[in-house]
């Protein structure tokens, strides 16, 4: 396995990571010589023996200094914080253009479903210079997605989603680890993250035996499950049409008002009964147990395609207003 | 261990000293004179010290190689499971309070005892009923779970014994409860007469402010790991994700008890060094009072911090930015101490005596761990850090470097009194630049190959962080030698070793206004206290008491 | 009888071994606060994520026995005060009549609590792969209901035990009446029954209308 | 406690009198439940168990006669559990999707949950 430096900047956001850490290593360096310049040197000077002199400290001095020092420290430390946290705001916000990869964790391997239907097992392939969204979930225990290059990572839950994302600057084949420790083999749950040009990755993808579109394969999902019975416009039961529903607002019969991403649509898969959207009977079956995560993942995808496609009409869901101030 | 010591002791004064009274092993076991508990836990806690690093030594080795070398996996993850709970539950976290401060508590407050004695008595013997968990998790196979018992793999997938390790867990979290139970009523009510909150030496207050934490955190630990065990052994679904159940409020739940817990870590490594450094710079602290309120700051806002310990797994980015705030705050008060303790140094007459090493070494350690503390508080670098080794570098610069280091000071500081006798002083300065030198040398590279992406508790790992392992596997035989050396020296100093005076470093506490050792009713009149501690310089040098005739004469003849 | 008998060391005198004893069991009862406190935060993280699946499984509690118990508990508060008053005016046939209620009273609450057990085990309300409720949430519900009720009855039966100990220990006169352990024992009786009065309304009062 | 001596002969007064509070406060709150308050109940019923607790604490564990000290303990574990229900909230209260049309965000957890992840 060829694999790059652990510490090759993989984004600019990693650039930016280092640049915040060197500085709070200079930071960090200057107090520690401080304080260690101190002690060699009152050790020295104030040695028992020495001739030094050594009169009493008056004590409004002393008050003076101490007050001096907790407020100087105060305000290096609430600067730091300031710092930090506003780079990190800043990286809050995913481009809407994000490519999007999901990850399902298992005790120990990396399954990972590209956009374009191909399956990979440990290894994420991603075009370079493309803002990457990695939805990600466990089967088990919690896990967690490292990128070393990218300075990312973040926790696998189960039950949930959870997100990365990044945008490479680099291609290369680089490190993908598990940080969260998992059990037995945790520390071989590796493998490989592979940032190619963006020609090279529409090529790859396109290459890959199973390249059949996710959305084609929930499709077919949704109708062997049974999902259409209910859910077709032309179905006899009441059932809501879930054409445009992703990423609409969603009126819940308890009054709350939801927005229908991927966690609400997969809750409403396996949990039908927690949110019942206003002027339908909980009559839906639970797909707990039923649908594998990796199902979920190509009945969501279809799901999501759904209000993509133009063609057809969106008065999915009853008392739904428009999408505002919902993103993606 | 002692007996020899009494023998000879005994014969020569009216007062027997608390070892002279009663030498039978049963005298031992249900005593309920906090002198000798102290001395119990110490035995106690030293046994798990070295099993601890046994544990620790054995994964340092297997981490030579990429590959490994002798261990499997689950071998492995047992190992440092076994080191994490043996080392903070039975090792760091009653270390400095039950041994120093069991013995010190009243002695330093002109008290005959703490408040309840056979409460006292009734946590060393929880100890030993979480230790027996403990020991028979340890023969029957392990557990695997690391100490952080993180649902789901706790509940559902570890395959060692769980529920004995947190049975083990639990009870010896409630030997710490009745231990800061103890303490703080010991506080408030049996101070001595014209002993006021602000003459109070440091450690006391170190101690005081840590039983509240270990009073008030300790509860969250026990119930946490009972819903980790109610889950496992009885299939109620608590952290169940199947089920609706969150395993993110299982680390809620344990980090309000396990962020705090570093604190009762440290806590008492401030209170000792804040004695020894004035000890040997023959100086008064520097900024008493700010120390006192760093402390109880400390000890409040230790307690709103837990959620860096989350920022990847999953919480709010909201929570981080709350969290990541009030850690900051709280690195300020420990930021105060470290330039109080030095200041002290200044325009003093130091000595270099073997404690003032270890509290030296102390201050640049925790300086160490305290300031890589804030390169985890910041949100982007610890995404990055966490889980890596530059974790663990931070905490074991905090913990072993700070609080190991400490507890060294202490013993060597406190060892004439609590045996009776003098160490080997050129001895224990080998051991405490050995230590120093052992200390730096397991865990720096352990920084730079965190920073570099070695994830934390891996079996095997990528071949290029070879050479940074084996630098940190050398320093750790380094550190295990300065460790064995002391069980050597002082167990020489207890047979053979110098007849100790009363107040041999010539310090102000009032520990040191009894013989050494103490008699068992520690004074035989309750001190009148008329002036703080501290008191070195040479225009103000009184003691705090008037009673300054020890028990026994001085005639210290070697 | 004197007082010199309960007086122990190192407290230089009863009054303020009293006060003593007084600080040690609030401390121990701030103690079992955050104890009792982190099962109350699951509780409420769970109810707030799922009040959907609460009101049904809760709707499954027994409030009768619930409401009963809850009277006993109270009762047998005020008998502990009773106790502790009496005591210390030397109305020694008082103090133990008092104590002995206070135990009857817990053993009562106990024994409705196993009727509530078995009637719950019999509708099969323990969490687990038959479970009769949906959603699954529901069984977070019970999960708690279980460990709640089950942590609060063995304090109670901890309570039983400690106040029996003690009684009996009043009645062979081996501590005078005026021995100040008899706070600390009635401290911790009332606190467990502060657990009960908090836990009442979260498990049998949800959604009632 | 904290009057050894001088309290007067009426042993059972005040513990009857805060039994007969305690007991109908008990069966108020059990009585409200079944009424229809619109969300309202929970918090009723919560308010009422707390003055319950109140008059339990002040009276028949008899913190009001005893020290501040002693109130400052029993304060102080309610003042920490308040630190930990306050900031585990902070995150489960924040895991929040963004409301349609401006509203107050509406509590649903796993929605846009971890965008923090870089």
């Amino acid at each position: 396995m060829t694999t790059d430096s652990f510490m090759a900047v993989g984004s600019d956001y990693a650039g930016k990571v280092d640049e915040t850490f060197w500085i709070l290593v200079i930071i960090s360096g200057l107090i520690t010589a401080l304080v260690a310049s101190l002690i060699a040197g009152f050790s020295l000077r104030y040695r028992r023996g020495s001739n030094a002199w050594r009169g009493p400290f008056p004590e409004r001095v002393s008050r003076d200094v101490e007050i001096g020092w907790t407020v100087a420290t105060l305000f290096l430390f609430l600067f730091i914080f300031w710092w930090a946290a506003s780079n990190q705001l800043a990286a809050l916000d995913v481009p809407g253009n994000a490519l999007e990869i999901h990850v399902v964790a298992k005790q120990w391997m990396w399954r990972v479903q590209q956009p374009g239907g191909a399956r990979e097992i440990n290894e994420i392939h991603v075009p370079e210079k493309v803002p990457v969204r990695l939805v990600m979930t466990s089967e088990d225990v919690i896990h967690d997605l490292f990128l070393p290059t990218m300075r990312l990572k973040q926790d696998v839950l189960p039950g949930r989603y959870t997100f990365l994302w990044f945008t490479a600057i680099k291609t290369g084949v680089f490190h993908l680890t598990c940080a969260e420790y998992c059990g037995t083999d945790h520390s071989v749950m590796a493998g490989r993250l592979v940032v190619m040009t963006a020609s090279d990755y529409a090529r790859w993808s396109s290459a890959q035996p199973e390249a059949d579109n996710l959305a084609r394969q929930g499709e077919a999902l949704f109708y062997s499950l049974g999902c259409s019975g209910c859910h077709a416009p032309t179905s006899s039961v009441h059932a809501p049409d879930l054409h445009g529903v992703y990423g609409r607002a969603v009126h819940l019969s308890d009054g709350r008002v939801v927005t229908a991403d991927e966690a609400y649509l997969r809750d409403s898969i396996l949990l039908p009964l927690k949110d019942i959207v206003v002027g339908f009977a909980p009559i839906m079956p639970s797909f707990q147990g039923v649908v594998t995560e990796d199902e979920l993942v190509k009945l969501i995808a279809y799901l999501k395609s759904l209000s993509t496609s133009p063609t057809l009409p969106s008065t999915a869901i009853e008392g739904g207003r428009a999408g505002t101030g919902v993103k993606q | 261990m002692t007996d020899a010591v009494i023998g000879d002791v005994a014969a020569e004064t009216p007062p027997p000293s608390y070892l002279g009274a009663g030498h039978t092993l049963l005298s031992w076991l249900t005593t309920t004179d906090h002198k000798r508990i102290a001395i119990l836990y110490a035995i106690s806690i030293t046994f798990f010290f070295f099993i601890g690093g046994i544990a620790i030594a054995l994964v340092r080795l297997e981490l030579m190689t990429p590959q490994g070398l002798f261990l499997t996996s689950d071998a492995y993850n047992r190992l440092f499971s076994l080191h994490g709970i043996i080392m903070v539950w039975f090792f760091l976290v009653p270390s400095i309070p039950a041994t120093m401060g069991n013995f010190l508590l009243p002695l330093m407050i002109g008290a005959n005892d703490v408040a309840f004695p056979r409460l006292n008595l009734l946590s060393w013997y929880l100890y030993v009923l979480g230790a027996a968990f403990t020991i028979y998790t340890l023969i029957s196979g392990g557990v695997d779970t690391g100490w952080t018992f993180y649902a789901p793999f706790s509940t559902n997938y570890a395959t060692g014994y769980v529920i004995a390790a947190a049975a083990g867990v639990f009870v010896v979290g409630f030997s710490s409860i009745a231990t800061g139970v103890n303490f703080i009523a010991t506080a408030h009510m049996l101070r001595a007469p014209g002993m006021t909150w602000f003459r109070l030496p440091l450690f006391v207050w170190a101690m005081y402010t840590v039983s509240l934490v270990m009073v008030l955190a300790t509860p969250v630990l026990a119930m946490s790991l009972l819903l980790v065990v109610v889950e496992r052994g009885f299939g109620l679904p608590i952290f169940d994700a199947t089920r609706g159940g969150d395993p993110i409020l299982f680390q809620h739940l344990f980090w309000f008890y396990s962020h705090p817990a570093v604190y009762i870590m440290i806590l008492p490594a401030m209170g000792v060094v804040s004695e020894v450094i004035p000890c040997f710079a023959r100086r008064t602290i520097f900024g008493y009072t700010f120390m006192v309120y760093a402390l109880i700051a400390i000890a409040v806002i230790s307690f709103m911090v837990w959620g860096h310990h989350m920022f990847v797994a999953g919480q709010s980015p909201l929570a981080n930015l709350v969290f990541s705030f009030l850690s900051f705050i709280v690195a300020v008060p420990s930021a105060i101490k470290v330039f109080n303790w030095t200041a002290t140094l200044h325009r003093g007459q130091i000595t270099f005596e073997a404690p003032m090493l270890y509290a030296l070494g102390f201050v640049g350690l925790f300086t160490i761990g305290g300031l890589t503390g804030l390169f985890l508080a910041s949100v982007p670098i610890d995404i990055h850090a966490t889980d890596s080794y530059f974790v663990i570098a931070h905490f074991h610069f905090v913990m072993v470097g700070g609080t190991v280091s400490a507890y060294m000071a202490g013993l060597h500081f406190w060892w004439p009194k609590i045996t009776g006798r003098m160490y080997s002083e050129a001895w224990a300065r080998f051991a405490a630049i050995t230590t120093f030198l052992g200390f730096n040398a397991t865990f720096m590279p352990q920084f730079v190959m965190g920073w570099n992406g070695m994830p934390r508790r891996y079996h095997h790992y990528p071949d290029i962080f070879q050479a940074w392992h084996v630098m940190s596997s050398v320093g750790a035989l380094i550190l295990a030698v300065a460790y064995v050396l002391p069980l050597v020296y002082f167990g020489w100093s207890l047979l053979y070793g110098r007849r100790a005076p009363a107040n041999p470093w010539n310090a102000t506490g009032l520990e040191w206004q009894t013989s050494s050792p103490p008699p068992k009713e520690n004074f035989h009149r309750i001190p009148r206290i008329h002036a703080g501690p501290y008191r070195y310089h040479a225009s103000d040098r009184l003691p705090m008491a008037d009673d300054r005739t020890p028990v026994r004469p001085q005639g210290e003849t070697p | 009888m004197s007082d010199a008998a309960a007086l122990r060391e190192p407290w230089p005198d009863l009054q303020r071994q009293r006060e003593g004893v007084t600080v040690g069991i609030w401390l121990f009862i701030a103690s079992e606060v955050l104890f009792f406190g982190a099962l109350f935060l699951g509780y409420t993280v769970y109810r707030t994520l799922y009040p959907e699946a609460f009101r049904i499984a809760a709707a499954e509690t027994n409030v009768l026995y619930g409401s009963v118990n809850l009277l006993l508990l109270l009762t047998s508060s005020a008998a502990m005060t009773i106790a502790v008053d009496a005591s210390q005016q030397e109305k020694r046939r008082t103090t133990l009549v008092c104590l002995g209620l206070t135990m009857l009273l817990g053993t009562g609450f106990l024994l409705v609590k196993g009727l509530e057990y078995s009637d719950d085990i019999a509708k099969g309300l323990f969490p687990g792969p038959h479970f009769p409720l949906q959603p699954p949430q529901t069984q977070l519900f019970w999960a708690f209901y279980w460990v709640m009720t089950g942590v609060h009855a063995i304090h109670l039966a901890t309570g039983i035990g400690v106040v029996g100990v003690f009684a009996f220990i009043l009645w062979r006169r081996l501590l005078p009446l005026g021995s100040p352990a008899i706070v600390g024992v009635a401290t911790y009786w009332h606190f467990v029954d502060t657990v009960w009065i908090i836990l009442f309304p979260l498990l049998y009062l949800v959604d009632r209308s | 406690m904290s009057n050894p001596d001088g309290r007067p002969a009426r042993t059972w007064h005040r513990p009857i009198a805060v039994w007969i509070a305690l007991v109908v406060l008990a069966l108020a709150s059990l009585g409200s439940a079944y009424i229809p308050l619109r969300g309202f109940n929970t918090p009723l019923n919560l308010a009422i168990a707390g003055v319950m607790v109140i008059l339990l604490w002040l009276f028949l564990m008899d913190l009001i006669s005893l020290d501040a000290l002693i109130g400052l303990i029993a304060v102080s574990g309610l003042v920490w559990l308040s630190f930990m229900f306050a900031l585990t909230f902070s995150d489960y209260l924040s895991r929040a999707c963004e409301a349609p049309g401006g509203g107050p965000p509406t509590f649903c957890v796993d929605q846009k949950v971890n965008r923090d992840g870089f």
